[in-house]
């Protein structure tokens, strides 16, 4: 059984949770087992939000403490730090570059970097960028197709926010167009999925 | 001629009386609250009987209205009230069978 | 089935619900806050009622309410919440009023707390301490069974991990066997008759029906927690049949601490977990006999020290237990610090066991 | 000559008259006119009581009961009401219980407007521990713990909590009265009465004070305990519905 392990950090209200819950949610219905813990602090708004998710192609034997992750979703620098030490050798690192100009100091790390807040916002949806790097990293490691993730977040965006479905969607359509399609597969059988 | 003389045995003065109540004996404590709420003043307490606990207790004397007053006030459920369809005159006085004891009751059932 | 992505404290929420919960209250205090929003969400739609109380004081008196009325019910809290409670919580358990109390704790430093209990006069609270999210569906199904057969409140021990972990999940009704008739419960349809009931701890009974009284009331309770004593304890051996080493610890804790029983395993190291599943009852004959022989008994708990109390009532020699674990909270206080971490407790074990680091026998 | 009964000894919703109160005491009159009124409303209600003198009238009574632990009836009430919407619901707390030890929960009860009605037998005093300052405990009396009187500069004011209770927009119904004379229980009965019809009718909190007498708190013979009562109670805290939806 192939188990994957994805950290991701960010800074409160930049979308690190619903992201983090859409690849969840994406996933299952892509028939895995999914575990998820979130971890941010007492305010709503600008501190650490960090996520832990473990995606597996059975049942899970699972941590939700990941100690030696396969991946990192990097939405901002400001906590990478907090992310870094518990990164597996040879991870994969997808950052988003627009608000992330450090070393990735992980021995023989992948990194792909996604401006995603420049180009989430030169689409006029700056509040898609989350999902625009969810795309770039589906598309980079075929976790889950990127088709799963547009419908994980439909289901994700409530009702109120409605008018921002299709911004979204064409966030994630950009994000995967953005990176070299599953350069670090996730899966052994992914490209006959995908 | 003698005139007869007219008998001279004192006529009882009489209490016009419209109700009466039945005193649970044993069961008041002695508190006093009775005597001032009741209406036409017909309750007195004991100054020299007490109940088998030590309590004075109240008995009642001709003139009841069955106001009700003495059994709201009671807090030992002392009172038991009955009123008259026809108000009577009672002999001014103690009321003699108002008062109940519960063990000679008791007793008595036991008996029939 | 259908399975669907919820997070652990919506999870034990629907398990409340298929359990037949139909009063919940609660006062927000994380990580229980989400149990309390998802019953608040819920309930409704069920028939039931989730109170926002004014103090956890009032939720658990509210519970007590409810549950004479012979309804099933739950409130919880955590902590200083509890604490709050526990007066109440003595109070069900003296009464004899079945309810489910959750703990989503913010850590493991409420183990003396779940277990020995803070309020008043001889009670016992069943205590389960769920690993993770499904077993916590399970287990609050089964307290909802086990408060009505006992007639008392019992305890699911969480987290801040269960309550917050997002699964896959699907969660279905598990059948119990029927339980006593509840024909304590107060309803009113009594008054007048004759025949009122009465509920209270002094168990005095009406003039009509006498009760047996503080004391018999009181001696047939510790009486009923004897027999849960010997009948309800619960407990998970791991790879214990052949163990020199024996792991100790509860609830998410042992997740952790199975994990690291694999790793040390390819080591080469014969090596066990045994967890409390009912931290009361404690599973003392089960930890004997896992134990027995062995050379070492780690226990692993994220506290100064609580667990280890059981431990040393229980084990088959108490010369060789040691607490490798101890107080680990995060920065928020609200879960659990650095110690949940198995790349810690690997360390801390082979440290134990006088192993390299490397993995080598020294 | 024949004659009807027109007051039983007890009643009817009393198992047992026999109790332990002192003499002169004012909470089984009160607790008589609580009785009277479920009687002649042919009500099954549930009973809530705190911890007491008068928690041995609920003992006594004849009605479904639950003993509260020490200011939480309100709390408890509110579980049992919600469970059973359509069964009466009454409570009963001394000024102990509800105004010292259980303020938050009474207040949050009205402020809910649960659909319960709340009986507090107020008397000034902790008669059950045997005569000590409670939050209703008027300037000047003596307490064994106020024993030169309730000095304001020291222990502060007595809590008016009819007129607390009256300001709370959940509760339907706040009146107070007394126990010390016949024409006023007669008064408090009405108000019992209006509490328990309008909880029925499902207008919100509802809640009755009754003053009662404590001429063993008070340190008075038996016979004052009712004239006190006018003086130092009724003075301080007054008589007559405080809050009560027209018609």
């Amino acid at each position: 059984m192939t188990q994957r392990e994805v950290l991701f950090t960010g800074v409160g209200g930049q979308g690190v949770q619903i992201a983090s819950k859409a690849l969840a949610m994406a996933a299952l219905a892509e028939g895995r087992d999914v575990l998820l813990l979130p971890s941010y602090g007492g305010f709503m708004r600008g501190g650490k939000t960090n996520a832990g998710l473990t995606l597996g192609d059975g049942p899970l034997r699972a941590l939700p403490v990941i100690t030696s992750a396969w991946s990192a979703f990097v939405m901002d620098q400001a906590f990478w730090e907090t992310v870094r030490p518990n990164l597996a050798a040879g991870a994969v690192v997808v950052v988003n570059s627009s608000l992330f100009s450090l070393e990735v100091e992980v021995p023989r790390a992948q990194v792909f970097a996604v401006p995603a807040s420049d180009m989430a916002t030169a689409l006029g949806s700056p509040m898609s960028a989350a999902f625009l790097m969810l795309g770039a990293f589906a598309a980079v490691t075929g976790v889950v197709g990127v088709e799963s993730v547009v419908g994980a977040m439909r289901q994700l965006v409530p009702a109120y926010r409605e008018q921002h479905v299709a911004a979204n969607a064409r966030a994630i359509e950009a994000g995967a167009a953005s990176v070299p399609t599953l350069a670090a597969p996730a899966w052994p059988d992914v490209a006959v999925r995908s | 001629m003698t005139v007869p003389t007219v008998p001279t045995r004192p006529i009882a003065p009489t209490v016009p009386t419209r109700g009466t109540v039945k005193i649970d004996v044993e069961a008041c404590k002695g508190c006093d609250l009775c005597i001032d709420a009741c209406r036409p003043g017909v309750l007195t307490m004991t100054t020299d009987r007490f109940n088998q606990r030590g309590y004075r207790f109240p008995e009642l004397r001709a003139g009841c209205t069955a106001c009700r007053a003495c059994a709201q006030v009671c807090p030992d459920f002392v009172f038991q009230v009955w009123k008259f369809d026809t108000p009577v005159e009672l002999p001014e006085g103690p009321v003699p069978d108002a008062a109940l004891h519960r063990d000679v009751e008791r007793q008595r059932e036991q008996r029939s | 089935m259908t399975t669907r992505l919820m997070q652990g404290s919506e999870a034990v929420a629907e398990a409340a619900l298929a359990a037949g919960c139909r009063f919940f209250s609660g006062y927000p205090m994380t990580p229980f806050t989400e149990l309390l929003e998802n019953m608040g969400r819920k309930l409704p739609g069920a028939g039931g009622v989730c109170m926002n109380a004014a103090s956890e004081i009032e939720a658990v008196n509210m519970t007590i309410g409810a549950a004479a009325t012979g309804a099933r019910v739950a409130t919880g809290s955590c902590g200083q919440g509890l604490a709050l409670m526990q007066e109440g919580i003595a109070e069900l358990a003296l009464n004899e009023l079945p309810a489910v109390i959750f703990n989503m704790a913010r850590g493991q430093q409420d183990y003396f707390q779940a277990t020995r209990g803070g309020g008043w006069g001889d009670y016992r609270t069943i205590t389960l301490a769920p690993r993770d999210v499904p077993e916590a569906v399970e287990h609050t199904q089964l307290l909802f069974y086990l408060a009505d057969r006992y007639r008392t409140p019992v305890v699911l021990y969480g987290d801040y991990v269960i309550a917050h972990s997002t699964v896959g999940i699907d969660v279905q009704p598990i059948e119990f066997p029927a339980t006593a008739p509840k024909d304590w419960a107060l309803d009113g349809s009594m008054s007048g008759t004759g025949r009122a009931r009465q509920i209270w701890t002094w168990a005095l009974g009406k003039p009509n029906t006498p009760g047996p009284g503080p004391n018999g009331s009181w001696e047939l309770i510790a009486e009923k927690y004897d027999q849960i004593g010997r009948a309800e304890a619960r407990h998970e051996a791991y790879r214990t049949d052949d163990a020199d080493v024996v792991l100790v610890s509860f609830g998410t804790t042992s997740v952790f601490v199975d994990s690291v029983v694999d790793e040390l395993r390819e080591d080469g190291v014969r090596v066990g977990s045994f967890r409390p599943i009912t931290l009361w009852p404690f599973p003392g004959d089960a930890l004997e006999q896992a134990t027995r022989g062995c050379a070492h008994v780690l226990v692993y708990e994220l506290n100064a020290g609580q667990l280890v109390d059981d431990v040393r009532m229980h084990a088959a020699d108490r010369s060789v237990i040691r607490s490798i674990g101890g107080v680990s909270q995060d920065p928020s206080g609200m879960r659990q610090g650095d110690l949940l971490n198995a790349d810690i407790l690997r360390h801390r074990v082979r440290d134990a066991l006088g192993l390299t680091p490397q993995g080598a026998t020294s | 000559m024949s004659s009807q009964l027109v007051v039983e000894f007890k009643p009817k919703l009393l198992q047992s008259s026999e109790h332990e109160l002192c003499p002169g005491c004012g909470h089984s009159v009160a607790f008589r006119v609580v009785l009277d009124v479920v009687e002649e409303l042919d009500l099954k209600p549930v009973l809530l009581a705190g911890h007491g003198c008068y928690t041995q009238l609920m003992v006594q009574s004849d009605l479904d009961s639950l003993q509260c632990l020490h200011g939480r009836a309100p709390a408890a009430a509110t579980g049992v009401k919600r469970m059973l919407p359509t069964t009466p619901v009454i409570t009963l707390q001394g000024d102990g219980d509800m105004v010292t030890e259980g303020l938050h929960e009474i207040l949050h009860a009205a402020a809910r407007g649960e659909q319960f009605t709340a009986l507090l037998f107020n008397n000034g005093v902790f008669g059950d521990t045997g005569g000590h300052l409670t939050a209703t405990t008027v300037v000047g009396q003596r307490t064994k713990t106020s024993l030169e009187g309730r000095d304001p500069a020291l222990h502060g004011y007595p809590l008016n909590i009819g007129q607390l209770l009256a300001q709370v927009e959940g509760a339907a119904y706040v009146a107070r009265g007394a126990v010390n004379s016949a024409g006023m229980i007669a008064r408090t009965q009405r108000m019992v009465r209006r509490a328990l019809e309008l909880q029925l009718e499902g207008a919100g909190f509802t809640f009755v004070e009754i003053l009662t007498m404590c001429p063993t708190g008070w340190f008075v013979p038996t016979s004052e305990g009712p004239e006190y009562l006018e003086d130092a109670m009724i003075t301080t805290f007054g008589i007559g519905e405080l809050k009560a939806p027209p018609g």
